[in-house]
């Protein structure tokens, strides 16, 4: 059976250049890039070039690039390290009520230590409103942190709009990029922000790379202490490999970024007109054209993700969704609930992203397999066609 | 992720439907947290003659909800009321530990239709268990104040009784 | 030229049989391990299994090892996760004067926080006392941390003593075990320990992955917060690559420690006796026999350092001087100044850190070819037979 994977958020496969690229590092090039003799200087020339490589595809220089285990660290090292180094200035942070795990959790321990926050909401397609930023700037805000865009609902942030409020008022400004550097074009310049939080993954890049941008005279402090590394601002022995593999991914993802668009965004329209046109009661989730190109998102209501993710599987098609049962902590998704979605229609949420891979035919495949399976759980479903003392979800 | 039973209920699930002249009819769960459902049983002799059930849930509470309609068939309501979480979960030769709560509902949604039809037997009104703590945060599910919600609430009561 | 590596401690190449575990995760194997569809289950097994072979090589058990991006945060982690998780409880650190950046740095933001540090002495071998520790201790002490062997000078602490001390007092104990586990052995039980840093590359697996054993029951904060991943306790999609690397060379080293010391040793101890014996004004550094099995330090008087580096890299020989992961630094190393080696000497430092593949023929080369660039760079030294305005040193 033919594999149809529409879970690239959840992993993508490397390219076979970025795998060429890293081959040698798995044997002959072996050297610690901090040791000072030729074993360690290939190494160093490798990492160097791989940063020459990140900080071309952001328009961001080699110095400005520090390279991190993922997009969870970069993250958490934005918050925490702005909030250590600026404690003096303030105490408060302003955030929206989508972002990331890896943000909203970070926060919270923060603001365990007593840091004040502001969550901004979102309109129903899951979009902030940078007057609401400025709204919510006061004398003592040290750092605004608002993504750029959401992987489960696709829609995309007006950064570059908030980063021009952020810099009238002096504030600091992060944006989490992880769903966006290497899918669409990202310019750290032309968002006006002062730290960018990237992973690889989502450029056909390894698992577990990735990197913070640090405009050159922010002042952060590290999260992880220690070295020389980085130059001071994360020790550490580098994930040679996967850094090597990152610079690479890179590299192409800026050649090639324009075209993956063009590939995806057709695709992705079809999931979004042809799913809903071929079940009843199924509704897009986002924004129409401020979205991501591959991610199609959509719920289906009576049904629950799961159950409908398993049977896809069967049938070769990998996707996700944002059910409450999937995520391990049995709640329904914060980012669907802040844009209005009622905690039971969230259930059936269905999540497709999409990546260089797939074709006009999976699309068609996944239009032609998915009705039959929501109609076999609805039929299973106390919800579906009844009124009952069950509250009608949605 | 899940054993090759569980695949097997979830992918054939047995007794799927509704008794629309159920001698009792027991329901859980809320749609907060992904868990509903619905059970209907056919009494004869104190004998469970017919069970079917209706579930949205994940794969695991298909899976649950049926392998309960199996091994509800045919016992009496006294052997039934004795089917528990464990047992079913031992049936389907284990869950995923995040699972656990699903099998829960199995169990529970069954034995709620056996008293449904034990309180109309005595000419009562099935007692619903709505009436617990009027705030209630689902320890479970992390939900709180579940809507509408049997399950969750009687969960409630359990572990602040406890 | 053949290439002789005596600089271990920098980076080792991987195992064949390491780079065999890890090809499948660069191609087909690809899937995030928290994604609940098949894809994901595979990495997830893979995972899990990694987690069973690092546990064993340790004595731990699957669900106390949390895998990090390297040495360092874990070490960073067990330090600030263990501040944050107790500043109720109090607000002072007790660690020695020897130990890696990665803690010494990590407490010096500590401090700059407010926490206390007491940093313990070390006698001329470079050993902490155990009752220093006994004496440090204090009701307001929230944890203890002293490394189990330091790399640059091969001692090896008592620290099954110091975590007896630390148990009765019911203080928590780290120990940075970055550079004996997989080297000699270590069982967390035996040494008392609560937390303990890993990293993989000491046994031959990947660059940038390691692991911090947290004890059952040891309430510690994350560093990195954010999610389900690593049963919440260090979010972020995990490096599969490394991470398969480190559990098949964990597994590897678990098997095969006796015969890896059995190898060393002799080595080691055929450099510490002939380098002196062949050069006059060499010193070995470290205790003798409570001693790193592949760790050979010495100091040769009069020269500095990198020169002799210099002149054995164009030998073809690796090895590195003063502070071996972080020769970049180019600073005395407060190890050897702890140990009471005057500043001078400490210039002098050659560390060798062997490995599987060096034999009694490296060795052979070494003491062959290491005399001639000393007596030369001693002819152009102005310390060199002199007695002149330059103090004296030693
Ligand atoms: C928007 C966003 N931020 C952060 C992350 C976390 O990145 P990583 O998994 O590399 O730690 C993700 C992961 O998918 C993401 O989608
Ligand atoms: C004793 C010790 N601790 C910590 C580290 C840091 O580990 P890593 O380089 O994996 O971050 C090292 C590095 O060699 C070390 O020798
Ligand atoms: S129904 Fe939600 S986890 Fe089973
Ligand atoms: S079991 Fe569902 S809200 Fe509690």
């Amino acid at each position: 059976m033919k594999t149809i994977n529409m879970d690239h958020v959840a992993a993508s496969s490397l390219l076979p250049e970025v795998v060429e690229a890293m081959m040698p590092f798995l044997s002959e090039k072996m050297g610690n890039p901090s040791s000072m003799h030729s074993l360690g200087e290939e190494v160093t020339e490798a990492l160097e070039e791989a940063r020459g490589q990140v900080a071309g595809l952001i328009n961001a220089s080699d110095q400005e690039m520090v390279f991190t285990s993922g997009g969870t660290e970069s993250n958490n090292w934005a918050l925490k390290g702005m909030v250590l180094a600026n404690r003096s200035r303030g105490n408060h942070i302003i955030t929206s009520s989508i972002e990331h795990f890896s943000i909203m959790h970070a926060i919270k321990a923060l603001e365990k230590q007593g840091v004040e926050v502001t969550r901004l909401p979102v309109d129903k397609y899951g979009i902030v409103d940078p007057d609401d930023v400025r709204k919510a700037i006061t004398p003592r805000t040290i750092l605004i942190s608002v993504m750029h865009a959401n992987n489960e609902v696709g829609s995309i942030q007006p950064i570059a709009e908030i980063g021009k409020i952020a810099r009238e008022h002096g504030v600091p400004f992060h944006t989490d990029a992880v769903a966006t550097v290497g899918v669409i074009p990202v310019d750290v310049k032309a968002l006006n922000v002062d730290l960018l939080s990237l992973a690889a993954n989502p450029f056909y890049g390894p698992l577990g790379t990735g990197a913070l941008y640090v405009r050159k005279g922010v002042r952060i402090e590290p999260l992880i202490d220690g070295g020389i590394q980085e130059q001071g601002l994360r020790a550490g022995t580098e994930n040679v490999l996967g850094i090597v593999g990152m610079g690479k991914a890179a590299e192409i993802a800026a050649g090639e970024l324009e075209s993956r668009m063009a590939h995806l965004i057709p695709l992705r329209d079809r999931l979004i007109n042809e799913i809903p046109a071929s079940i009843e009661e199924v509704e897009p989730v986002g924004h129409r054209t401020q979205r991501l190109p591959g991610n199609a998102s959509v719920l289906v209501r009576y049904v629950e993700g799961e159950s409908m993710l398993l049977f896809l599987d069967m049938e070769g098609i990998k996707i996700a969704s944002g059910s409450a049962c999937i995520s391990r902590s049995l709640k329904v998704s914060h980012v669907m609930l802040a844009m209005g979605i009622d905690a039971g229609n969230a259930q059936g949420s269905l999540l497709f992203t999409l990546g260089k891979d797939n074709t006009n035919e999976d699309v068609d495949e996944v239009v032609r397999i998915l009705p039959p399976i929501v109609q076999k759980l609805r039929d299973m479903s106390p919800l579906y066609k009844r009124t009952t003392k069950f509250k009608a979800i949605g | 992720m899940y054993s090759d039973v569980v695949m097997d209920h979830f992918k054939n699930p047995r007794n799927v439907g509704e008794i629309p002249d159920a001698d009792g009819v027991g329901e859980v769960g809320n749609p907060a947290c992904g868990d509903i459902m619905a059970f209907y049983i056919k009494v004869n002799n104190n004998v469970l003659e017919d069970v079917k059930f209706k579930t949205f849930g994940c794969g695991a509470a298909i899976a649950v909800s049926s392998m309960v309609s199996e091994m509800a068939k045919g016992k009496t309501l006294d052997e039934a009321m004795q089917i528990s979480n464990k047992s079913v979960i031992d049936a389907l030769n284990g869950l995923p530990k995040k699972k656990h709560h699903c099998s829960n509902l199995g169990a529970d949604a069954l034995h709620r239709a056996i008293e449904d039809y034990r309180s109309k037997q005595q000419g009562k009104i099935a007692e619903r268990p709505l009436d617990g703590p009027e705030v209630c945060s689902c320890p479970v599910c992390d939900v709180n104040d579940p809507e509408e919600a049997p399950y969750c609430s009687s969960v409630c009561e359990r572990t602040t009784g406890k």
